[in-house]
C-alpha cells in the first residue's frame, strides 16, 4: 500500500474506533436482533438450529446497514469530502479503502461475534464455522454495496432509512448465497463449495461496482 | 518580473446550480505570482466561482486550465481549497489531522513554483498552535481550527490557492500573519484566487468584480429547459 | 360468455388492472392541469418564457 | 442529427402534440382487438380452464415492467453520458408507470395463482423477482422525491438505475437458484410447454396494446415533467433577488 492509502486507512480506522465505539454498537444491535427472534418464533431449538444461519445473516445485514449512513456523511459535513475530491487520488480507490476501514471497524466485529451468537441458536460446530466463514466473505460485499446507497443519500439529512430501502434489493443475492452456502454445509445435498464460490464472486463484483458507482455519485454530490 | 511559466486560464465559464444560471461566459487569466481578488455582492456567485475552480461544481460550459502545470493532473488537483469548512476532525489530534492531509493530498511541483514541503510541527509553530499539536482538535477554538486548516496549505506544496473568505474567524494579528503567508506564496511563484469582503493587502492584485447582468439577458433556454 | 368457477378471480384481475390504468391516467391529467395552472398564474404575474422564445425563433 | 433536434424540449413538446392522438388511437384499437380475442376467440386451457384469460394481462404487464426498466436504464445512460435533461425527464416519468405495471403483474399473478396453487402468494422465482423490482421502482421514486434539485436527483437516480440494471440479472439468477433449493415439486408452471396460435395471437396483440399504453402514458408524463421544471425555473426567477452576473475582469496591476 502506498503512503496516502495507508494514511487514509489509518485515519478512518482511528476515527471509527474513537467516535462512539461504532463496532460495539453494531455488535450490540446484532445481539439484540438475534435475541428478539426466539421471542417471535418460539424457543424451539430444532427450529432455531434450522433457521439459525438465516437469522445470523439477516442480523448482520441489518447491523451493517445501520452504520452505513455515516460512511461519507461525516466527511461531507465538515468539508473533508470536497478536499478528498481534489486530493489527486483516484476516488474509486479512496472509496474502496474507506469501505475496507469501515468493514474492519464494523463488519469484522460482527463476524467475530457470530460464533458466540450461534450458540444461542443451537448451531452445531460445523454450521457455526460455515456461517462465520460465509459472513467473513459476504459482509464486505454488504459494505461495498451499501457504499452506493451511502453516497447517493450523502446530502440527505435523514438518509438512513432511504439508504436501507435502496440497498436491500441489491443485497438480496449476497443474502441468498450466504445463507445457501451456510445451509449447504449443514444439511442440504448441494455441495458447500458451489454457493460459496458464487458468494466470493458476488463480493468481487461488489468490490468493482460499489466503488465505481459511489465515486460517480460523490462527484455529483459536491455540486 | 519573474518569467511567467504558470498561468491559470478560465475561458467562458458558465455554471448552472439548481436549474438557475449563476453566471455565464466568465473569462480571466491569472499569471504566476499574482492574486485574483473576486469581489461582488452577496449571492452573486463568488463562492460558486471558487468551487468551480476547485472542480467541485460542474461546468455547464467553458474550460479551466493551468498552463505550465503538470499535464497529467487536473487543475483542481494542483490547487488547495480553503473554504468555509475547516475539514478538521475533532476526534483526531491536531498533528494527526495535519499529517493526514500531508500524506493524503498529492503534492504538485512544477517549474517556476518553489513552494516547499514544510514539516507539520514547524507549520503549527509558525501559526502559533504548536502547543496544541498533541491535543485532540476538539479542544481548539474556532480561530485555532481555522489556523489548523490553513496549515494544510503549507505542508503540501500546490501552486494554486483558492481561498473563500480566508480572513473569517481570524483576529487582526492572525490576519496579518495570513497576509504574510499569502504574500510568501505569491513570492515563491504561486497563484491565489480569493473571494473576500475585506481589503487584502497583497503584493500583486488583480480584481474580478462580479456584477448583476441586465435581467433581459439572463437565463437562457437551456437553464429553463 | 361463461367464465367458469374462477370467474371472480378473472374479473378481479381485469378490474384491478383497469383501476390501475385509470389511476395512472388520472395522475397524468391532474398533474398536467396543475402545471398548466401554475404556468398561467406565473404568466399573469408577468413571468413567462413566451417573450424570449419569440425573440429567439 | 434529427434525434438531437427532437431532444430539444420545446420541439419535443410539439412532437408530442402531433404523435399523441395517433398513439392513443392505436392503443384503443389494440386493446379492443386484444380484449375481444382474449375473451371470445381464445380457447380455455385444458388444465387451467378460464383462468388462463388472466394471462392476457399478466404476461404483458410483466413484459412492460421489464421494458420500462430498460427505458429507464437507457435514459440513465443519456443522463450520465450526454447529460441531456430530456433523458432525465424520461427516466423520472417512467418510474411511476413502471411501478404501476409491476404492481399489475404482481396482483394478476397472485390472482392467477390462487386457483392454481391454492394460495395468493408463493415465493415463486418469477413473482419474487418482480417483487424485488417493485421495491426498486419505489426506492427510485423516493430518491427522486427526497432531493430538491431535479438535476442532482436525476444524476443520483441514474446511477442507482444503472446499478440496478447490472444487479437485476444477478438477482434473477440468485432467486432462481434459491427457488430450486426450496421449491416444492407440485407447483404448476404458468407457461405451457407449447403455446397454441389461438393463445399466442391475443397475447401478442395485448402486449402491443400494453406497450402503446406505456408510450402514451410516458409521453404524457414527460410533458408534465417538462412543464413542472418550467414552473420551477420560472418561480425561481420570480423569487431571485440577485441576477446572474456577467463578470468583467478589470485588471489593476499593482506595484
Amino acid at each position: 500500500m502506498t503512503g496516502w492509502a495507508m494514511a487514509l486507512f489509518q485515519r478512518d480506522l482511528r476515527l471509527s474506533v474513537r467516535i462512539g465505539g461504532s463496532a460495539l454498537v453494531g455488535v450490540l444491535f446484532f445481539l439484540a436482533v438475534v435475541t428478539v427472534i426466539p421471542f417471535g418464533v418460539g424457543p424451539d431449538l430444532n427450529l432455531l438450529a434450522r433457521i439459525g444461519p438465516a437469522i445470523l445473516w439477516i442480523g448482520a445485514l441489518l447491523a451493517t446497514l445501520l452504520g452505513l449512513d455515516r460512511l461519507f456523511q461525516a466527511d461531507r459535513e465538515d468539508g473533508t469530502l470536497d478536499l478528498m475530491l481534489m486530493a489527486g487520488r483516484p476516488l474509486e480507490l479512496v472509496i474502496l479503502i474507506k469501505c475496507l476501514a469501515h468493514w474492519i471497524a464494523t463488519g469484522l466485529p460482527l463476524v467475530v461475534a457470530a460464533p458466540l451468537l450461534a450458540i444461542f441458536l443451537n448451531l452445531d460446530p460445523v454450521s457455526m464455522g460455515a456461517v462465520t466463514l460465509t459472513l467473513l466473505v459476504g459482509t464486505p460485499a454488504l459494505t461495498l454495496i451499501g457504499a452506493i446507497g451511502a453516497s447517493l443519500t450523502v446530502s440527505l439529512r435523514r438518509g438512513g432509512l432511504l439508504l436501507a430501502v435502496l440497498v436491500i434489493p441489491l443485497a438480496i443475492p449476497v443474502l441468498i448465497f450466504g445463507v445457501s452456502s451456510a445451509d449447504a454445509a449443514i444439511h442440504d445435498p448441494v455441495p458447500f463449495v458451489t454457493p460459496f464460490l458464487i458468494l466470493c464472486a458476488l463480493t468481487l463484483i461488489a468490490a468493482v461496482v460499489g466503488p465505481v458507482a459511489s465515486a460517480a455519485a460523490l462527484r455529483f454530490s459536491a455540486d | 518580473m519573474r518569467s511567467s511559466h504558470l498561468k491559470l486560464i478560465a475561458e467562458n465559464l458558465t455554471i448552472d446550480r439548481g436549474g438557475r444560471r449563476v453566471f455565464q461566459d466568465l473569462s480571466f487569466s491569472l499569471s504566476q505570482g499574482s492574486a485574483l481578488v473576486v469581489t461582488g455582492a452577496n449571492g452573486i456567485g463568488k463562492s460558486s466561482l471558487l468551487r468551480t475552480l476547485a472542480g467541485l461544481v460542474s461546468l455547464a460550459a467553458g474550460t479551466i486550465r493551468l498552463e505550465g502545470g503538470e499535464t497529467d493532473r487536473l487543475p483542481q488537483e494542483q490547487a488547495h481549497y480553503f473554504g468555509h469548512q475547516d475539514a478538521v476532525k475533532p476526534a483526531l489530534s491536531v498533528l494527526e489531522n495535519l499529517r493526514f492531509w500531508q500524506n493524503f493530498a498529492a503534492a504538485s511541483v512544477c517549474e517556476g513554483f518553489t513552494g516547499a514541503t514544510l514539516s507539520p510541527l514547524l507549520v503549527l509553530d509558525t501559526l502559533g498552535i504548536g502547543h496544541t499539536a498533541h491535543l485532540p482538535a476538539a479542544y481548539l477554538s474556532a480561530g485555532q481550527k481555522r489556523r489548523l486548516s490553513l496549515s494544510r496549505l503549507l505542508v503540501t506544496p500546490r501552486p494554486v490557492w483558492l481561498m473563500d473568505e480566508p480572513t473569517s474567524a481570524l483576529d487582526k494579528a492572525s490576519e496579518q500573519q495570513l497576509l504574510g503567508i499569502m504574500n510568501d506564496h505569491l513570492a515563491s511563484g504561486g497563484l491565489i484566487v480569493t473571494a473576500t469582503h475585506t481589503e487584502l493587502v497583497l503584493d500583486r492584485i488583480e480584481t474580478l468584480h462580479l456584477q448583476a447582468a441586465d435581467p433581459a439577458e439572463q437565463a437562457p433556454e437551456e437553464a429553463l429547459l | 360468455m361463461e367464465l367458469g368457477t374462477h370467474a371472480g378471480f378473472i374479473i378481479a384481475s381485469y378490474a384491478l388492472c383497469i383501476l390501475t390504468v385509470l389511476v395512472l391516467v388520472a395522475w397524468v391529467r391532474i398533474d398536467k392541469a396543475n402545471q398548466e395552472r401554475a404556468l398561467k398564474e406565473l404568466a399573469e404575474q408577468g413571468i413567462s418564457r413566451a417573450r424570449r422564445e419569440h425573440e429567439s425563433r | 442529427m434529427a434525434f438531437w433536434d427532437y431532444a430539444n424540449p420545446t420541439r419535443f413538446l410539439r412532437l408530442v402534440q402531433v404523435v399523441l392522438p395517433w398513439l392513443i388511437g392505436f392503443c384503443v384499437l389494440a386493446f379492443a382487438a386484444g380484449l375481444y380475442m382474449a375473451f371470445f376467440t381464445a380457447p380455455e386451457d385444458y388444465q387451467q380452464g378460464n383462468t388462463v384469460r388472466i394471462m392476457y394481462i399478466h404476461v404483458p404487464a410483466a413484459w412492460l415492467c421489464m421494458m420500462c426498466y430498460t427505458v429507464m436504464s437507457i435514459s440513465s445512460i443519456g443522463t450520465l453520458v450526454w447529460k441531456h435533461p430530456l433523458a432525465d425527464v424520461s427516466a423520472k416519468s417512467a418510474a411511476p408507470i413502471g411501478a404501476a405495471f409491476t404492481f399489475m403483474a404482481l396482483v394478476t399473478g397472485s390472482l392467477w395463482g390462487k386457483p392454481m396453487w391454492g394460495t395468493y402468494w408463493v415465493w415463486d422465482a418469477r413473482l419474487t423477482s418482480v417483487l424485488v423490482l417493485l421495491i426498486m421502482y419505489l426506492g427510485l421514486m423516493t430518491l427522486w422525491r427526497t432531493m430538491d434539485d431535479p438535476i442532482k436527483a436525476g444524476k443520483s437516480a441514474a446511477i442507482l438505475t444503472l446499478v440496478g440494471a447490472l444487479n437485476l440479472p444477478i438477482i434473477k439468477f440468485s432467486v432462481d437458484w434459491w427457488n430450486t433449493l426450496h421449491q416444492p415439486a407440485s407447483v404448476v408452471r404458468m407457461d405451457g410447454p407449447t403455446i397454441h396460435a389461438d393463445i399466442l395471437w391475443p397475447l401478442l396483440i395485448m402486449a402491443v396494446a400494453f406497450t402503446l399504453l406505456f408510450f402514451v402514458l410516458h409521453l404524457m408524463a414527460m410533458r408534465n415533467e417538462i412543464l413542472r421544471r418550467r414552473v420551477r425555473a420560472l418561480r425561481m426567477r420570480a423569487a431571485s433577488v440577485s441576477r446572474p452576473g456577467t463578470a468583467a475582469a478589470t485588471a489593476q496591476p499593482a506595484e
